[in-house]
């Protein structure tokens, strides 16, 4: 176990995997010569080689493509997304190609694949390079869709990832690259599909994911504060979605938050206070509140860009409102 | 068909390839498999047994013949919707894709893929795609797959030449090239994508030249004539299984259905008499005329070489009809899969 | 006011609005030539040329950029999707061009455009033809979302979104093109944003849109029959949606059904379901419960796909769940 | 700048072209103030008042200030996110522009935008777009529309070298040239896309050639002359005026700078050598050792020409520095308009 930062141990992950199935390649715009836009790939060019680790033309549906192709005659592609933002160039080979390929062959053709990249906003990139789109690829079944907001979990769950047979859509942050956490070393899997309760309470229960756990876990700490304290619930995954942990969560506080990054509209906490209502109808001591994005495109000003993402005052109001105290 | 008036309007086909008798008995085999499958699966469209869309591939069987029978049995083959000739070309068992046609257990995607979607894993048929150049790329993939394991496999890329207008198609063209991926990219020009002529949707119609852009070797050829195809993919596969280079290879054939069942024969885009023109062409007869010609076939031979087929056709039939819907719990499997590695 | 198909109605509103504004023009894959995929052009290019009926190679994401270049300047495109499976590919130019571009340019830039075409499943045409994106274009800020489920909503919304000066995603079905119903003649608009109250009764809410308004209406019948009267709140527009409207309604039933013929996981039901119980927490007496397609691509075998559509018994079963009914 | 240096090294243009010395004099003041202008950015980047990406034009200043120059006021131009140089040689204020990049109200996009989406509906500048490729077909919309209004105006597409690996590239120039649009797609050939080097992501290198697989007249021209460059997009936009046809015009250049504010200058994928020597050919110091050596500006001239451009870049800052937030409340404004038709 070592402190090592989200961007670390993910580049510990897939070395670790190339390093154990030569099967495995990562491929996209930059990750070689280049190190990675965001320097993930750090490294592996040097260690893997050309073939491993291979650097595309400007082409997210071309390669892509190229990778559900290679998945389905038994390679294990890593192919990263710049950022999630162009990969909707792409999606067409996410949703018709890998999603679907294994049920309509009858079962004939798994696509062991992982995309992965950069999602949602990072600093005043504005309205084409800030979006989130966790809710899109939860839609969607024949997908898995992960998003880590620790380095452990990007470690353990990239790895989880990797392994699995099915098509894996994994949300990195730029925000998160740089933060640091504790990290096991080599062998370090997390299961896809469990959420984890990063914090124990009895009062309310904040579900959320990926970038916003950390959000939530400082609004967890200034709570405490005043004496409320908090189950944060970290999905880690967002499709399939660990019911029961959500279920034992609202059971207990009988309140929740869902605090995600992106839109509200059909968003991933539209899901989760939908599951909540149904599950936990009797148990609700108030509507389920949500914290999300602004209803706008990411707008570049700083001052607008604040507005507009959801952050640590909004959550901490929304927790109060459930519990009925009154806003400062 | 009648035969002996087509004859003799069918100019036929040259034999001075390399092919033996033999074989092309057997391509002979394989179109008229084909011709009589799609025939039937025309009636059991009428009579709501397959269901959905349903792209007959009636005038082009010399392509699916001729291309397959230049690779190997561990080559892979990937292609369109229009996929029942290719894959009846391939060896996939008639019985597996009528069944599948007709939405049963014992189809080849156990029911779930239908007439655009047809798999088979042990003979490295890899479908069956509905987005018009969406398995480009795929093909691309493979290739890449190919090359990155050190084989000396070929994956041959069937496709429309609608195709050669979308960006999936250059996006892969480009980084075929550029990564020296053994793939022939080979287009079905059939002069129509649905009902938009060639002409009115590229700004050049020698498609080939398209691949001059990303320095691949190209070609053209006359789809109507089997033995002209395959040497002509022979060629292009020659290229990917030993210097592991791209071709695009332009094969000019012509649909003598509707695009798909719901579309009319001729329909508001094509006249009859231009459709008529081409069927003068059926590739079927330009292949049994030369072979009459040199003495390999007489009426009698074709009379039996057709009851043989329709023989095989009739029990796919009845093996489809017999097959049980496919079990309800079925809806739920093959969403995703258990394993890890 | 004559009896027409939705078809003809969709006809209808296009030739008016060429007639009256020659900004508008039509654009897609067999529009013109071959009178339509379905027939929904049919006769427009020869009534208005091929300046104004323009048939495109297949190229979803260029001809829908074309399409947004010219609402920069001026012109009022109507972009037809042959289906929107196929618009998957046209996707970045909807979402980061032209849901983006009055935000990014500070207002300058207006995008007058339709983008429309058959959405869902139709019959028996498998994985990669048969999916609803209700939900995903929903989520996006920038756009509205339409989806008319009679001829005369149909012709309508279709008015309406043409002359709008915002991107309109519009949603029509194959399986709803046949449908017959009385279409006003001439000048006929029916608001975007606002929900229609099909049918009126007080023991449940069924919240529904477009193709699912059929179903909702058959349901309501057959629960007629045992006594149950149902409100149908036909949404109509899906973004911005009629909050009032439903929430009207649930403070008279205190139940809710929402109806949709897209997947479960951040579905339009979800965003339903939300709300309602964001804002009747107290009105409501059971979980909202939602029907949908089943979470699995859409098989071929006709009695799979038949077990994955939602259908009027699944709706009534979710009807008397919600009123404490035994099943049947 | 170490001007006699430069000089020096510096191979000096040529004046064989069809401009006057008036015109030459606002070339190379277009392309001072683009200079001074993003010397400014950089400053701004370090010191925090800049953010998010920040793309430089620096070293490519002769293909805006060249190409805008043979247009007309009512003709589009459409470009990418590095598109400072551009937008200030079309004429947009430098006030507007700074305070843009500042996230400042009086920002051409209200701060909306920022550095990557530029734009200003009275000069026909239509952005500032930040997927790559994604503008191309947009600019194949506004010729569509200009012809379908009827007018003589055309569209001026800027993209870098990598959009021509990209679908959206491919799918715009078939439709363009298939329906004869009146655009230039002008492609700054700067070498690099990021981090990745020409001849590592296209296939064939002499990138205009692409046009051919679309039957579009095509060219490459010296893209750190900026006489050159005027002259080669007059005769695309000639052809786009008055014949409606599209050209696809190279213009090799250069990035002096990194790739964005974000990225090192030289970088691990090309060397400190390389950039050295592209450096030798500043478009600006070919453009002034050509008018020097014609007798059109001196050494005085040009320090006045340079404090002219500096006073304007400060009050640029000055206005941008003082400039208020946009107001919270504009978050929720420009979302959708109010208005129908
Ligand atoms: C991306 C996409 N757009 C539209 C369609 C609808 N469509 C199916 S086949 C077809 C025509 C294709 O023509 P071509 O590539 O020439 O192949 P052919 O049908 O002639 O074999 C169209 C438009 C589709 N399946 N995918
Ligand atoms: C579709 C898409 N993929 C990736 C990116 C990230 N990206 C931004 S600029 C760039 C390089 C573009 O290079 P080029 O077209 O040569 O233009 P230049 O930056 O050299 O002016 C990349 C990869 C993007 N913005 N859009
Ligand atoms: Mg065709
Ligand atoms: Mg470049």
């Amino acid at each position: 176990m070592a402190v090592a930062t989200y961007r670390d141990a993910l580049n510990q992950a897939l070395k670790e995997e190339m390093q154990r199935d030569d099967r495995v390649f990562l491929m996209g715009e930059e990750v070689g010569v280049y190190q990675g836009a965001y320097k993930v790939s750090k490294g592996l060019l040097q260690e893997f080689g050309e073939m491993r680790v291979v650097d595309t033309p400007i082409t997210e549906l071309g390669f892509a493509g190229i990778g559900v192709g290679a998945a389905m005659v038994g390679l294990r592609p890593v192919i990263e997304f710049m950022t999630w933002n162009f990969a909707l160039l792409a999606i067409d080979q996410v949703v018709n190609a890998a999603a679907k390929l294994l049920y309509m062959s009858g079962g004939q053709f798994p696509i062991p694949i992982v995309f992965r990249g950069p999602n949602g906003a990072a600093l005043q990139l504005s309205a084409q390079h800030s979006q989130a789109f966790d809710a899109w690829l939860a839609h969607i079944p024949g997908l898995k869709v992960v998003s880590p907001g620790t380095p452990a979990d990007a470690k353990g769950l990239l790895k989880s990832a990797i392994r699995d047979d099915n098509p894996v859509v994994f949300f990195e942050g730029e925000m998160l690259y740089n933060t640091k956490g504790d990290v096991p070393d080599g062998e370090y899997l997390t299961p896809i599909g469990q959420a984890d309760l990063k914090r124990e309470g009895d009062h309310c229960t904040i579900v959320t994911y990926g970038k916003s756990v950390l959000l939530a876990m400082q609004a967890a700490d200034q709570l405490a504060k005043d004496g409320i304290r908090v189950d944060v619930v970290d999905l880690r995954t967002v499709r399939p979605m660990d019911v029961n942990a959500i279920s034992a969560s609202v059971r207990k506080t009988n309140r929740a938050v869902v605090l995600e990054e992106g839109w509200e509209v059909c968003g991933v906490g539209a899901q989760v206070a939908d599951l909540i209502q149904r599950e936990c109808f009797d148990d609700l001591d108030a509507p389920v509140l949500r914290v999300h994005q602004a209803d706008v495109p990411m707008p570049y000003a700083r001052n607008l860009e604040r507005a507009a993402k959801p952050d640590v005052p909004k959550t901490i109001a929304a927790v109060r409102k459930v519990m009925y105290l009154e806003e400062r | 068909m009648a035969q002996a008036k087509a004859r003799r309007k069918t100019e036929a086909g040259s034999l001075s390839d390399d092919t033996t008798a033999a074989e092309r008995h057997g391509l002979l085999r394989s179109m008229l498999l084909q011709r009589r499958f799609e025939e039937r699966c025309a009636e059991a469209y009428a009579l709501g047994k397959i269901g959905g869309f349903c792209h007959l591939y009636i005038g082009q069987e010399a392509v699916g013949a001729g291309a397959i029978a230049a690779i190997r049995s561990d080559d892979y083959i990937i292609t369109t919707y229009r996929d029942h000739g290719q894959a009846l070309a391939r060896g996939m068992s008639p019985r597996s894709i009528m069944a599948e046609l007709f939405g049963r257990a014992d189809g080849c995607a156990r029911g779930k893929g239908g007439s655009m979607h047809l798999f088979d894993r042990s003979l490295n048929f890899l479908g069956g795609h509905g987005i018009v150049g969406g398995h480009v790329p795929l093909a691309a993939g493979i290739g890449f797959a190919i090359k990155y394991r050190g084989g000396d496999q070929v994956c041959l890329c069937f496709m429309g030449e609608s195709v050669v207008n979308t960006g999936a198609f250059h996006e892969a063209l480009n980084m075929a090239s550029l990564w020296k991926l053994p793939v022939v990219f080979l287009i079905e020009n059939n002069r129509y994508g649905m009902g938009t002529a060639l002409e009115r949707a590229s700004s050049i119609h020698d498609i080939y030249l398209r691949a001059a852009s990303y320095d691949m070797p190209r070609a053209f050829v006359d789809g109507q004539d089997v033995l002209a195809v395959r040497t002509a993919t022979l060629e292009a596969v020659r290229r990917a299984r030993s210097e592991s280079v791209p071709t695009l290879l332009e094969v000019r054939t012509y649909r003598f259905m509707g695009h798909s069942m719901s579309d009319a024969v001729a329909g508001t885009y094509r006249s009859k008499a231009e459709l008529e023109e081409y069927m003068k062409r059926d590739p079927i007869m330009v292949l049994r005329m030369a072979m009459q010609d040199a003495g390999e076939i007489d009426d009698p031979g074709m009379a039996r070489l057709d009851e043989e087929v329709k023989a095989i056709v009739q029990d796919a039939w009845d093996f489809a009809d017999a097959s049980p819907e496919p079990p309800l719990e079925s809806l739920f499997e093959d969403v995703l899969v258990e394993t890890t590695t």
